[in-house]
């Protein structure tokens, strides 16, 4: 027999001034479970939940109603006050008779006592369906899968690896260093990039507790938080690393030419090749689509030159499969594609390029040399037209959001532009200039000041060709006039795109997607790092574009999240989630086919009691579940029920009205 | 159409080959013109099989565990039982390998008084969407069309409305001979004749059996492929149809034309969504 | 015994039912969604008793209802306290038309259970209260078998007043007990009884005897249907059942239920409501276990509580024959064709 | 076709019924079922923003607006309420990421339903409420109890009379 007690606050005033306290407890008392009810001005007090536990001990209560504020307050103080007192804590019911009556019906105290003595009946309903809960705990596999070896999975390995947790990180290129690695120098305090990046990719191939795979990709992820199995497909490299010196000699000798994308195809590699020269681990692959010993099976000069015999043209692809606990998320990002603007001839104008082919052109590394020249004839530009937002906030063209970055780029490479070739003058046609940020101001400032670059607020409206200069028309929206501007050489700041494989991935860990591909976060402010799937992180550009200081930060955020998910040797989980009772499961999985979050999965059970035969039927999985109740609602033969919020419990409520 | 002799032979030579356990046909009533199902283990019985427009009954229904216990049975399925073998497929009530559909392509059935019932008439698919073996000639997919009683009983006054809903709700006894006739309500166990009363209103009273057909209908939107095997089997007659295309209307036209059944897993309307579906009932 | 015979003709029957309907609180059957039910009418045009009509739902009802409150109780801090309904509103005085005499049988068989053990008072009620009319039979329907069973259906006392069609075109009110004597006589009619009545009836029943399509011997069947429990056979005869209750729904005879609680806020009903032994999980057990797992065994449940237990214990045969079950089936199965089928071995 | 309310001398004539009428100072019961992350939450943000409401709302919480079984509606109209309101958070807001898609294309069909068999449209609503839109909460709860007092008692289906 259900034995409930009711404790009303009056919240001070707060409630006590619009409801009738003593009438509710009065009405409490009336009904059958109830064999305590008790006010006080706060219930929330030390004195307060003093005299919950002691009524809950004297009366040998089975479940106890707190009228009061809104459960989102004080559900925990209350639930730890009945854990305090011997009794188990989903026990707890809370009436909102705060939010819910008197601080919304201020004018009519007879109506808000009205519906603070149902609340409180309502809650002493349900309390009596409560189902004693005990937190979940789930075993984890500390070890945790970093996908991406760009600056921010660098920066998350690293973090997790230091914290001694073991890491596998997984990178699609020859090498990690990612879109970092293309870059000269930094905003916005000009450090070389390449200086400040390759000692953390030196330490991730060191590191004891990181095992990089780099030239692989996630095929498979399979579990749930803290017990994934992940399947990594090592692409073949045709070459065997573990006797490969890197010696480079190979390199020299391939007679195969191909454009190097690593310098945007402004100069050529090799066939066997590594992406730069600093590359981690420094190691060559054959790359099979333009190998000859591959494709017609003649050349094989290279294996010729090895010393080592490291070559070996049957290599094929290999599945490894790892068991982890999380995964971090940083796949970074694409540039756009500037195609669509038409009347700035782009394609048609060789001299009209992206800032990321700018950016290489002015890395001393890079093709050039670190002099850009003009594309057309290889001559070193004076005036340069920089245009910012090409894809950004563009709804017709491109995409609407802001890429973040590009204001603060194109104002480093007025600066480098100035320190490459000190006669030259850049002029910057702008929407704004968003320079949010520590030291940004100062760094557009800079370039303001230090180049005297002309910075133009307006659209470029067409780019024409004028002998060997491009002419840009566009608009001085400060003068109110059509500009006509002469360029030796035009650099588009494109806009940031999230790489074309994100919504595969996404797909593939489960995790939701938005229309532009980038991954959603658990919740866009107060969960920024986590997924809606337990135990997946993003860190970077996967997420939303964002610059290098924000990037590191996140990925080491997500460290953060790992190191915190692996701190016990179990997961405690919030146990108000689904239970199947499979006796009454009719195995036609439409729970499956509505659970957001992957957490049904099948499993085989006797037809009846002792029999041979199986039949399948849904089964929760305790570790993903997170008590949406979705699946409830969508299971006509009521076989799923969600711990907390029951039928019997919700059905109570309704019919105590 | 009759399609007896060819039934006959493909189920002599699926008993002969040893492919079924059990098959699921009709055979002629003793006394009357009607027929009734018949489920068959010994070769011996297949003369009595017979399919003409008089075979009425959704044999689908038989794949439920309780008749042929989950063994390899062959069945006979016209358009409508077609598709709700479908979703029987989809929900995993069946395995495809254990069962052998004989579908024909439907002509529309007769009732008892030699008339082409209104589901007939109205029929979106009279071919089979499922099968193994095909007889008749297929015709293709016919226009929806809204059912003429919704349509007329939609423009009457709410309170007539809920007058003439009240009675049917008043007549039923709620034996739930309709959910036990129907081939999609195969759960182990049911939420409309579960004994928890404080749940679902347990006792024949006019909101009980409200509550129970309303929910029953509910649980059917979206998977109600209008055979009508519950309104055939209702011993008050009710018109139980009209709550089921009701909610077909609906879907059909708020949810991209979805019919129950009609492809290959096609889930219930329920449990899939679209980002278009309509908002603008809500505040 | 002294036999009271009113002969008349079909005005002089619409006049004595239009008497009825204005004095008493009558039912008969009415059409509604294209079948018949018993139903109360006010004018004699509502319905039509003079020949019976074939009604989906057996008389039952108007004595056991589909559901019926049998106590409220309100919960307070004293604790629960239990109260009796309101009146039963089938309690008053009634007059019923147009009963088959297997519908009539049914509730004399009922009575059986009624009056052993616990005694229902408000079934007592009921049938003390009421005077069922009946109109017999012209031609058995195509699934009747009532002549086949354990009972005497020309000289059967299952109802109060007889109507019979005479084949000479005369019309025959008959009081067979003392409560439809009392009724006839209250009516001011006399009892003409001529010999020609009792003979007019006697062709009448002989014709109508004869317009049986199934027959069985009944004590044959029952006889063997006794040592028949673990019959194979029950297990073929089911095999199309697809347990939809609709049987025992209907059946005039049927008298399982199940009771149900309905609460809002403190105060609630508790209701009686029909059940049915075909129904899966009619027998499961709180423990889980369920005798009665598979519809064979539901079946032969069925077959033997209407053929042989129910005669064993109270000596008469559960099952009166009217074809209600096999009329509704929406597979057709007839409980006939089950028991013979079952007892031809 | 709907039947225009009646407001007719003072009574309030139920809509679903021409034959039932209530004193106009009547008041009418309105069951909310609302998520937990968003409306719920909107609904507290009601409260600390101190907006007032008419009081006829009791309010049930629940994880999700999928969580609603359409059955929970007709419990409700069966028992005190004379009407519903279910409130989740608005499309791609969901804390759950989808939940209230599918809940939404229930609701469609079971309002649909409902009135098909006699309910007034109004009786059952929807909303969609952020845990921002507390002001929205307080104006949907005032349009809800303002439609339902309109429609009058509901009577049909309702428990007999304990």
């Amino acid at each position: 027999m259900a034995r409930v007690g009711v404790f009303v606050c009056f919240c001070g005033a707060n409630i006590a001034d619009f409801v009738d306290v003593p009438a509710v407890v009065q009405e409490a008392k009336r009904i059958k479970e109830v064999k305590v009810a008790i006010e006080y001005k706060y219930m929330c007090s030390d004195p307060g939940q003093g005299m919950i536990r002691e009524a809950i001990v004297q009366n040998r209560l089975t479940s106890v109603v707190v009228a009061a504020c809104s459960p989102r307050m004080h559900e925990k103080t209350f639930r730890k006050a009945l854990s305090d007192a011997g009794m188990n804590p989903y026990m707890l019911e809370v009436a909102n008779i705060r939010e819910h009556s008197s601080w919304v019906h201020q004018k009519d105290k007879k109506a808000a006592t009205e519906k603070a003595c149902d609340l409180v009946r309502m809650a002493v309903a349900k309390s009596i369906a409560n189902e004693q809960l005990h937190e979940i705990s789930v075993p984890v596999t500390k070890r945790a899968l970093v996908i991406g070896g760009g600056i921010a999975g660098i920066q998350a390995a690293l973090d997790i690896a230091d914290a001694r947790i073991p890491v596998t990180l997984v990178e699609k290129s020859p090498s990690i260093g990612g879109r970092m690695a293309q870059l000269d120098e930094t905003f916005p305090t000009l450090d070389c990039s390449q200086c400040i990046l390759t000692p953390k990719m030196v330490d991730v191939a060191s590191h004891p507790f990181i095992e990089l795979i780099p030239y692989s990709e996630v095929i498979e992820l399979d579990g749930y938080v803290g017990n994934y199995k992940v399947k990594i497909k090592k692409k073949s490299s045709y070459v065997d690393f573990s006797t490969c010196t890197g010696c480079g000699t190979c390199i020299q000798k391939c007679p195969v030419k191909v454009p190097n994308e690593f310098n945007m195809n402004i100069d050529k590699r090799k066939a066997i090749y590594t992406p730069f020269p600093q590359a981690v681990p420094n190691k060559p692959v054959i790359d099979a689509e333009h190998c000859t010993m591959l494709l017609k099976g003649k050349c094989g000069i290279c294996a010729k030159f090895c010393e080592k015999g490291s070559i070996n043209f049957k290599m094929i692809d290999e599945v490894i499969e790892r068991e982890i606990g999380a995964v971090v998320v940083a796949t970074g990002y694409d540039l756009w594609d500037p195609k669509p603007y038409e009347e700035y001839g782009v394609g048609r104008y060789k001299d009209i390029i992206t800032s990321l082919e700018f950016e290489r052109m002015v890395s001393s590394s890079g093709p050039t040399n670190g002099v850009p020249v003009r594309p057309s004839d290889g001559k070193v530009p004076k005036n340069v037209v920089f245009i910012k937002c090409i894809g950004s906030r563009d709804e017709a063209k491109g995409i609407e959001y802001c890429s973040k970055i590009c204001c603060m780029y194109t104002a480093k490479h007025a600066i480098l532009l100035h320190h490459k070739v000190h006669d030259s003058h850049a002029y910057i046609f702008y929407m704004d200039i968003r320079a949010a940020g520590k030291g940004y101001e100062e760094f557009v400032k800079r370039a303001q000041v230090e180049t005297e670059a002309t910075y133009l607020r307006g659209r470029v409206s067409k780019i024409y060709k004028k002998g060997d200069k491009l002419i840009v028309r566009g608009e001085d929206a400060q003068i109110g006039q059509v500009v006509e501007v002469e360029a030796d050489l035009v650099v588009l700041a494109t806009a940031i795109t999230a790489p074309k494989d994100n919504p595969a991935l996404a797909r593939l860990l489960g995790v939701s997607y938005d229309k532009y591909g980038y991954m959603s976060e658990a919740h866009p402010k107060l969960r920024p790092v986590e997924t809606a799937k337990a135990g997946i992180f993003l860190a970077g550009c996967t997420q939303a574009p964002k610059d290098i200081p924000d990037t590191v930060a996140q990925a080491s955020a997500c460290a953060a999240k790992v190191c915190g998910l692996f701190a016990g040797d179990t997961l405690k989980k919030d146990p108000m989630i689904s239970t199947i009772n499979n006796e009454f499961c009719s195995g036609c999985l439409n729970c499956v086919k509505v659970c957001p979050y992957q957490a049904i999965v099948t499993e085989e059970i006797p037809l009846g009691y002792g029999s041979k035969e199986l039949r399948t039927v849904a089964k929760i999985n305790e570790g993903v579940c997170q008590g949406c109740g979705s699946c409830v609602a969508v299971c006509r033969s009521m076989a799923i029920s969600l711990a907390g919020f029951t039928d019997p419990q919700i059905i109570n409520e309704i019919v105590a009205i | 159409m009759d399609y007896s002799n060819q039934i006959r032979e493909i189920t002599s030579k699926l008993f002969a080959d040893n492919k079924i356990d059990y098959f699921v046909g009709y055979r002629q009533n003793s006394f009357d013109d009607s027929q009734v199902p018949f489920l068959i283990t010994d070769p011996a019985e297949i003369p009595k099989l017979v399919f003409t427009d008089k075979s009425v009954f959704n044999l689908a229904n038989y794949l439920k565990p309780d008749h042929t216990k989950r063994k390899r049975v062959g069945l006979v399925v016209k358009g409508c039982d077609s598709r709700a073998l479908n979703l029987m497929l989809t929900e995993s009530q069946v395995k495809r390998e254990n069962i052998y559909i004989i579908g024909i392509c439907c002509e529309g059935t007769l009732d008892d008084k030699g008339q082409k019932p209104q589901n007939c008439i109205e029929c979106v698919m009279p071919d089979p969407v499922v099968y193994d073996e095909i007889l008749g000639t297929p015709s293709g997919k016919k226009k929806y069309t809204v059912n003429a009683d919704i349509k007329e009983l939609a423009e009457k006054a709410l309170n007539e409305r809920a007058d003439y809903f009240e009675e049917i709700f008043a007549a039923c006894i709620r034996c739930n001979a309709c959910r036990h006739s129907c081939p999609l309500c195969y759960c182990a166990k049911c939420c409309i004749d579960q004994e928890t009363s404080t749940l679902y209103n347990g006792a024949n009273t006019t909101s009980g059996a409200m509550h129970a057909l309303m929910t029953w209908s509910l649980h059917l939107a979206g998977r109600c492929v209008d055979c009508r095997n519950c309104e055939k089997a209702c011993p008050s007659h009710l018109p139980l149809h009209l709550l089921h295309k009701q909610n077909e209307n609906v879907i059909y036209e708020n949810f991209q034309h979805h019919l129950a059944g009609m492809e290959k897993d096609d889930r219930g309307a329920f449990y899939k969504y679209s980002l278009s579906d309509p908002d603008d009932f809500i505040l | 015994m002294n036999v009271f015979l009113v002969e008349t003709d079909k005005t002089g029957l619409q006049k004595f039912y239009e008497e009825i309907i204005g004095k008493f609180e009558t039912y008969a059957p009415v059409e509604k969604f294209g079948k018949y039910d018993y139903k109360r009418v006010l004018k004699l045009s509502e319905c039509n008793p003079d020949s019976p009509i074939e009604t989906t739902m057996s008389v039952k009802p108007l004595f056991f209802p589909k559901t019926a409150k049998i106590m409220k109780f309100v919960e307070d801090s004293s604790g629960t306290t239990v109260s009796e309904t309101e009146e039963d509103p089938f309690a008053g005085k009634r007059v019923i038309l147009g009963v088959k005499h297997c519908d009539a049988r049914g509730l004399q068989v009922l009575d059986q259970v009624y009056k052993w053990d616990y005694i229902d008072t408000d079934y007592q009620k009921r049938r003390e209260n009421t005077i069922i009319i009946s109109a017999r039979c012209d031609k058995a329907g195509a699934q009747c078998f009532c002549t086949s069973l354990d009972y005497d259906v020309e000289n059967s006392d299952a109802h109060d007043i007889r109507i019979v069609n005479g084949l000479n075109g005369k019309t025959y009110i008959q009081a067979i007990t003392e409560k439809g004597e009392t009724l006839l006589k209250s009516f001011s009619l006399q009892s003409t009884a001529p010999d020609v009545a009792k003979d007019e009836i006697s062709k009448h029943y002989k014709s109508f005897e004869a317009s049986f399509r199934l027959k069985m011997n009944y004590s044959e069947v029952n006889a063997k249907l006794q040592k028949l429990f673990d019959s194979p056979e029950f297990e073929t005869v089911s095999s199309n059942c697809i347990s939809c209750n609709t049987c025992a729904f209907i059946c005039p005879t049927c008298h399982c239920f199940k009771i149900s609680d309905e609460k809002i806020k403190d105060a609630g009903v508790r209701y009686k409501s029909y059940d049915s032994c075909n129904n899966g999980y009619f027998t499961l057990m709180a423990g889980g276990h369920n005798p009665r797992p598979v519809k064979y065994r539901r079946w032969r449940q069925r077959a033997m509580h209407k053929f042989v237990y129910y005669k064993e214990r109270f000596g008469v045969n559960l099952c009166v024959g009217c074809g209600h079950c096999a009329i509704s089936c929406p597979v057709n199965i007839s409980i006939f064709d089950v028991v013979n089928q079952v007892a031809k071995v | 076709m709907e039947t225009e309310v009646k407001e007719a001398q003072g009574k309030i004539v139920s809509a679903e019924n021409p034959d039932i009428s209530a004193p106009a100072d009547w008041k009418p019961v309105i069951i909310g079922i609302l998520c937990n992350w968003c409306s719920y939450a909107g609904s507290d943000l009601t409260g600390t923003s101190r907006i007032q409401y008419p009081p006829n709302i009791r309010i049930i919480r629940v994880p999700c607006s999928s969580r609603v079984d359409p059955w929970f509606i007709i419990k409700s109209l069966q028992s005190t309420a004379d009407g519903v309101l279910i409130s989740g958070c608005h499309p791609g807001d969901c804390h759950y990421i989808t939940g209230n898609y599918y809940a939404r294309r229930r609701f469609l069909v079971a309002k649909k339903l409902l009135n098909f068999i006699g309910y007034h449209e109004n009786r059952v609503q929807f909303s969609w409420v952020s845990a921002a839109e507390g002001q929205k909460f307080a104006k949907v709860v005032a349009k809800v109890t303002e439609d339902i007092k309109k429609l009058g008692p509901l009577h049909r289906y309702k428990k007999e009379n304990f």
